[in-house]
C-alpha cells in the first residue's frame, strides 16, 4: 500500500497498536490474508444497505413525489 | 450468566445504546413517513429513553469482564 | 499493555513538515470554532428557541457559518493532511519548504481577507460586508476584499497542489518504476479535480464578480455567474469528501486491526471521482429557468455514475474493517462488528461518520434524481442532506482523524480518550437528531435559508408537528456546539501533555496490493485529458446557450447592496485628478 | 487486476442501482410527463419588467377552456401577485395554470409549500412552470432563496376555489 517505501513498514508491524485506543484494548489474534478472507459480513451489510435503498428509493419517487398535490406537467 | 461481548466496556455500551437510540428515533420517522402512523412525540421519546436507561444501568450492572472505567 | 510503539513519529523524522501541518490544522479548527458558534445562533434563531440577533443579521451569521466551515475549515484540514500524507507516503521532504510555506500564508491571508468581509457585516457603521451566503449569487454583492480574499485563498491552493506535484516528480526520478504509493495517489487526483473544477469560480470572481464589485464592470449576468459557480460548487464536494475518504482507506482500516482490501480498487475510485465530480454541476440548477431540459439530463445521468465511487467505497472500507475485526477475533455474520475497538474516539469516529454517510447518500441520490428536484429543491431537505454528507462524514472523520494524527504530529498525547469518545458519539447523536428532522421539514416544504420560521401560513405536517421538528433541530445543534467545544477544548488540553516517545504509527499494505492493478491507473496526465474532455462535454453547450441568450455581462443588472461604489467613485476621481496634475 | 467475486456483485448491483434511478427519472419524464423548467419562458430585461407586455401588469388570465396564464413579478421582498399587498393569486380548481415567473432584481424562489411547484427565479430570465390543480385549498407560496435582509418576509398566497366560486379577477 501506499507506505510500500518506508522500509520500516512490514507485516509485522501490525501488532502496533493505535495511539488513540485505550489501554487495555484486544490485540490482533490471528492474521489473515488475502486468500483466507471472504467478507461476508460487509457482503450481508451490504444486501441490507441495497435493500433499503430500492425500498425508499420507490416510496420518495412514487409516492412523496408523483403522488404530491399540484402535478407539475412543464 | 453470558454476556454479548460488546458490553465488556462502558465505552462501547455508551457507543451501542447511542446507535440503538438513533435507530428508535428514525423509526418513528418511518412509522410517520412511509405508514402514516403518527406516534405522539413526548410519550415516544421519554419511554424510548427510559428503556434505554433502564437497558444501560442494567447491562453496567452485569458487565462481566475489563472493570476499568472507560467513560 | 501500552499504546507504545517503537517507531519513531511523524514529527520525529519531519519536525518542519510536522509544523506545517499542525499550522493548518489548528487555523481549521479556529474556523471550525466560530463556524460552530455561527451553527448554534442560527440553529436557535430559526427555530425561534433563542434570539440574540436580529433577523436581518441572520445572513451574516448564515454566511459566517457557510464559508468557515465549508470552505475554510475543511481545505485547511485538508492541506494539512496532505502535506502529512504525501510527505509519509513518499517518505520525502517538499523541494523547498519555503514554498510549502507561501502556500500557507496566502490561503491563510485570503481566508483572513474573506473573514473579515464577512464578520464586518455585522457592525451597520463600516461599509463593508459580504452577505451573500456560501453561494455568493450575483447580483448579490459583496465587498471586493470578500472576492480578492477567496481568489487569493485559492491561488493558495493551486500552490499547495503544485507543491505536492513537485514533491511526486522528485520522487518519481528517483524511484522510476515503483507504483505511486497510493495517499500520494489520492493526492494527487484530488488535485487534478480541483484544479478543473477550480477554473469555473476562478473565472467567476476574476473575470465577473470582483472587476463588477469594483464598479469596473456595470451589470453581471445571474445565470452565467451562477453556473459558474455550480462549476465548481459541485466538485467542491468531494474535494472536502476525498481527505476523508483518504482517512478511510488508509487510516481506518489500521485502527480496526486490519488491512486495506483492495489497492486497486481505491485508485479506481479515485479516478472516478476526476473524471466525473465536475460534469454534474448542472444538477444545482434542475429547476433554474433559461437552461434547457436536455442539459440538465445530461448532468443527471453523470451524477448517477458518480455514486459509482462512492459505493464501491462503501464495500471497500467495510469489508476492511470486517478483516480488522476477524484478525481480531470477531466470528460470525454479524458478530465481528462487536470485536471492533469501539473504545477507540478515532475508530468510532469515523465508523459513525460512514454509517450517517450511508444516509446522507440516499438524500443525495434523491437530489439528484432530476424531476424528483421539484420536491426537495431549496427546502430544509438539502441542509439536512449535506449535514450528513459534508457535516458528518467529512467533518467527524476529520475530528477522529485528528485524535490519531495529532499525537503523532505533537509528541503529545491527547488530553483525554474517554472525552474524546463522548464528543463523537455526541455528534452522531445530535446530527441524527438534526438531519432527521430538517429531511423531514423539507418534505414538508420548510424552506432553507430563512431567518423566521413563522410563515402567515402552515406548513403541511403530514405526521406530528412543526413545533415539534422544530425542537429536534433546535436539540441537535446544541448537541452539536457541546461536541466542537468538547474537541477544542480537549486538543486545546492535549497541547499541555508531557511530551514523550512511542508515538509512531505505521500503515500496513493492503491485502490486495497496487501490483494487481494495472499500471495505466497511474497516468495522470491520461485522466486529466479525459477530465478536461467530459468537462468539456458536460458544459460547452449550456454555457454557449447562456451566453448567446443574454450576453456576457446580461443587460441591466443592478448589484444588491451597493456598497462600494461610492469608495471605488472616490478613488476614481482621485486617480483622475491626480492624472490631470501630472498631465 | 484481480478483483474479489463479491465486490463484482456488488459492482454489477451499484450499476444496477444507477440505471434503475436513470430509468425512474425517465420514466417521471416521458411516463408521467414532468417536464423541468427550461428555458422556454425566454428572457427579459429585469430593468423593464414594469413596461414588458405582460408583466407589466401582473396577474390572472384566462387563455383557453379551463386553462390560465399567471404572470408574477418577484421583487425584494414581494411576489406580484401573491404577496399581501397585491392580493393572493386565485385560479379554479381541474384546470391548468400555466406561471411565468421573473425577477425584478436579485434572484429569488417561488415555491408552492408543500407541493411539487418549485423553480427558480433568476433576474433576466423567466421561469415557466405548468400545473394542474386538483384540489381545492389554500396554499403557502414562498421564496426559497436568500434575496436580501428581509427574505424571511417574502411569501405570497395560492387559493385554489372551486369553479363556480371563481370571479376571474386577482384578490
Amino acid at each position: 500500500m501506499s507506505g510500500t517505501t518506508v522500509p520500516a513498514e512490514s507485516n509485522e508491524t501490525e501488532a502496533e497498536p493505535s495511539v488513540s485506543a485505550a489501554t487495555g484494548q484486544e490485540e490482533i489474534q490471528r492474521e489473515l490474508s488475502h486468500e483466507e478472507y471472504d467478507p461476508k459480513g460487509t457482503l450481508a451489510l451490504i444486501l441490507i444497505y441495497f435493500a433499503i435503498l430500492m425500498a425508499m428509493w420507490v416510496f420518495m419517487y412514487f409516492v412523496e413525489f408523483l403522488g404530491n398535490e399540484l402535478v407539475v406537467v412543464g | 450468566m453470558t454476556l454479548p461481548s460488546f458490553v465488556r466496556t462502558r465505552g462501547g455500551m455508551l457507543v451501542g445504546l447511542v446507535m440503538l437510540g438513533a435507530i428508535g428515533f428514525e423509526l418513528r420517522t418511518v412509522a410517520g413517513m412511509l405508514f402514516g402512523i403518527d406516534l405522539p412525540a413526548a410519550p415516544y421519546f421519554i419511554g424510548m429513553v427510559a428503556i434505554l436507561s433502564i437497558v444501560g444501568v442494567y447491562l453496567d450492572v452485569t458487565r462481566s469482564t475489563s472493570p476499568d472505567t472507560a467513560t | 499493555m501500552s499504546t507504545q510503539t517503537d517507531q519513531p513519529s511523524f514529527v520525529d523524522r519531519y519536525p518542519e513538515e510536522a509544523a506545517v501541518v499542525r499550522r493548518s490544522l489548528l487555523v481549521a479548527f479556529v474556523m471550525l470554532g466560530i463556524g460552530a458558534l455561527m451553527g448554534l445562533v442560527q440553529a436557535l434563531h430559526r427555530t425561534n428557541v433563542l434570539r440574540i440577533i436580529d433577523s436581518a443579521d441572520y445572513y451574516t451569521v448564515l454566511t459566517a457559518h457557510g464559508v468557515f466551515l465549508a470552505i475554510v475549515f475543511t481545505i485547511f484540514f485538508l492541506v494539512g493532511l496532505y502535506q502529512w500524507a504525501v510527505t509519509r507516503s513518499l517518505d520525502r521532504s517538499p523541494v523547498d519548504i519555503r514554498f510549502t510555506h507561501a502556500w500557507a500564508t496566502m490561503m491563510t491571508v485570503g481566508s483572513l481577507m474573506a473573514g473579515a468581509a464577512i464578520l464586518l457585516g455585522f457592525i451597520d457603521e463600516v461599509p463593508v460586508s459580504a452577505d451573500v451566503l456560501f453561494t455568493f449569487y450575483a447580483p448579490l454583492q459583496a465587498h471586493p476584499i470578500f472576492y480578492a480574499g477567496l481568489a487569493i485563498f485559492i491561488v493558495g491552493t493551486w500552490m499547495a497542489g503544485a507543491d505536492w506535484f513537485r514533491t511526486w516528480l522528485a520522487w518519481r526520478k528517483d524511484n522510476p518504476d515503483e507504483r505511486i504509493p497510493l495517499q500520494t495517489f489520492m493526492v494527487l487526483t484530488t488535485m487534478i479535480m480541483w484544479y478543473v473544477a477550480t477554473l469555473g469560480v476562478a473565472v467567476e470572481v476574476l473575470v465577473f464578480l470582483l472587476p463588477w464589485s469594483l464598479g469596473l464592470i456595470d451589470s453581471v449576468d445571474p445565470l452565467l455567474t451562477r453556473t459558474l459557480f455550480w462549476f465548481f460548487g459541485h466538485p467542491v464536494v468531494y474535494f472536502w469528501l476525498m481527505p476523508a475518504y483518504l482517512l478511510w482507506y488508509t487510516v481506518m482500516p489500521k485502527i480496526a486491526g486490519g488491512r486495506l482490501f483492495s489497492d486497486p480498487l481505491a485508485r479506481v475510485v479515485f479516478i472516478l471521482f476526476v473524471l466525473l465530480s465536475t460534469p454534474v454541476g448542472i444538477h444545482h440548477q434542475y429547476v433554474d429557468p433559461g437552461i434547457a431540459q436536455g442539459f440538465k439530463f445530461i448532468a443527471m445521468t453523470n451524477t448517477m455514475f458518480l455514486l459509482l465511487p462512492s459505493l464501491l467505497t462503501a464495500f471497500t472500507v467495510v469489508a476492511s474493517i470486517e478483516h480488522g475485526a476477524r484478525q481480531r477475533g470477531g466470528t460470525g455474520l454479524f458478530g465481528w462488528l462487536t470485536a471492533l475497538p469501539w473504545r477507540d474516539p478515532a475508530f468510532t469516529g469515523m465508523a459513525l461518520a460512514g454509517l450517517l454517510f450511508a444516509a446522507g447518500g440516499f438524500s443525495g441520490m434523491v437530489n439528484a434524481g432530476m424531476n424528483i428536484n421539484y420536491l426537495v429543491h431549496n427546502t430544509l431537505w438539502v441542509p439536512g442532506h449535506f449535514h450528513l454528507t459534508v457535516g458528518t462524514a467529512v467533518a467527524l472523520t476529520f475530528m477522529a482523524g485528528t485524535y490519531w494524527l495529532w499525537p503523532q504530529l505533537t509528541n503529545r498525547e491527547i488530553y483525554s480518550r474517554p472525552i474524546a469518545l463522548a464528543q463523537v458519539v455526541m455528534w452522531f447523536g445530535g446530527m441524527a437528531l438534526m438531519s432527521n428532522a430538517m429531511h423531514v421539514a423539507g418534505l414538508f416544504g420548510v424552506p432553507r435559508r430563512t431567518a423566521e420560521p413563522q410563515y402567515s401560513f402552515d406548513f403541511p405536517a403530514l405526521f406530528g408537528t412543526i413545533g415539534e421538528l422544530r425542537l429536534q433541530i433546535a436539540v441537535g445543534g446544541t448537541l452539536l456546539f457541546i461536541s466542537t467545544v468538547l474537541f477544542l477544548s480537549n486538543l486545546a488540553f492535549s497541547l499541555g501533555t508531557p511530551k514523550r516517545e512511542g508515538f509512531g504509527q505505521t500503515i500496513p499494505p493492503a491485502l490486495s496490493g497496487p501490483e494487481d492493478s494495472p499500471a495505466v491507473l497511474d497516468n495522470m496526465k491520461l485522466w486529466a485529458a479525459i477530465a478536461v474532455v467530459l468537462v468539456v462535454l458536460a458544459y460547452a453547450l449550456p454555457l454557449g446557450a447562456i451566453i448567446s441568450d443574454n450576453g456576457l455581462f446580461g443587460v441591466g443588472i443592478e448589484p444588491y447592496p451597493m456598497l462600494v461604489r461610492p469608495l471605488f467613485d472616490w478613488a476614481g476621481a482621485t486617480l483622475a485628478g491626480l492624472a490631470e496634475v501630472i498631465a | 487486476m484481480h478483483i474479489h467475486s463479491y465486490e463484482k456483485l456488488w459492482l454489477g448491483m451499484a450499476l444496477l442501482l444507477i440505471v434503475g434511478f436513470i430509468g425512474t427519472i425517465t420514466y417521471g419524464t416521458v411516463g408521467a410527463g414532468v417536464q423541468m423548467v427550461d428555458d422556454s419562458g425566454g428572457n427579459v430585461e429585469p430593468g423593464n419588467v414594469s413596461e414588458h407586455e405582460e408583466f407589466g401588469e401582473p396577474g390572472v388570465e384566462k387563455v383557453g377552456e379551463n386553462e390560465y396564464d399567471v404572470h408574477v413579478v418577484a421583487r425584494q421582498f414581494v411576489f406580484n401577485p401573491g404577496s399581501e399587498v397585491y392580493g393572493a393569486i386565485e385560479v379554479p380548481v381541474n384546470s391548468t395554470v400555466n406561471f411565468y415567473v421573473t425577477s425584478a432584481d436579485v434572484i429569488h424562489g417561488f415555491s408552492i409549500a408543500g407541493t411539487n411547484a418549485n423553480t427558480m427565479v433568476i433576474p433576466g430570465e423567466v421561469a415557466e412552470i405548468t400545473i394542474e390543480t386538483e384540489e381545492t385549498g389554500e396554499y403557502g407560496i414562498v421564496c426559497h432563496e436568500y434575496c436580501g435582509e428581509g427574505h424571511h418576509n417574502m411569501e405570497g398566497l395560492l387559493r385554489v376555489v372551486p369553479e363556480d366560486e371563481y370571479n376571474g379577477s386577482t384578490q
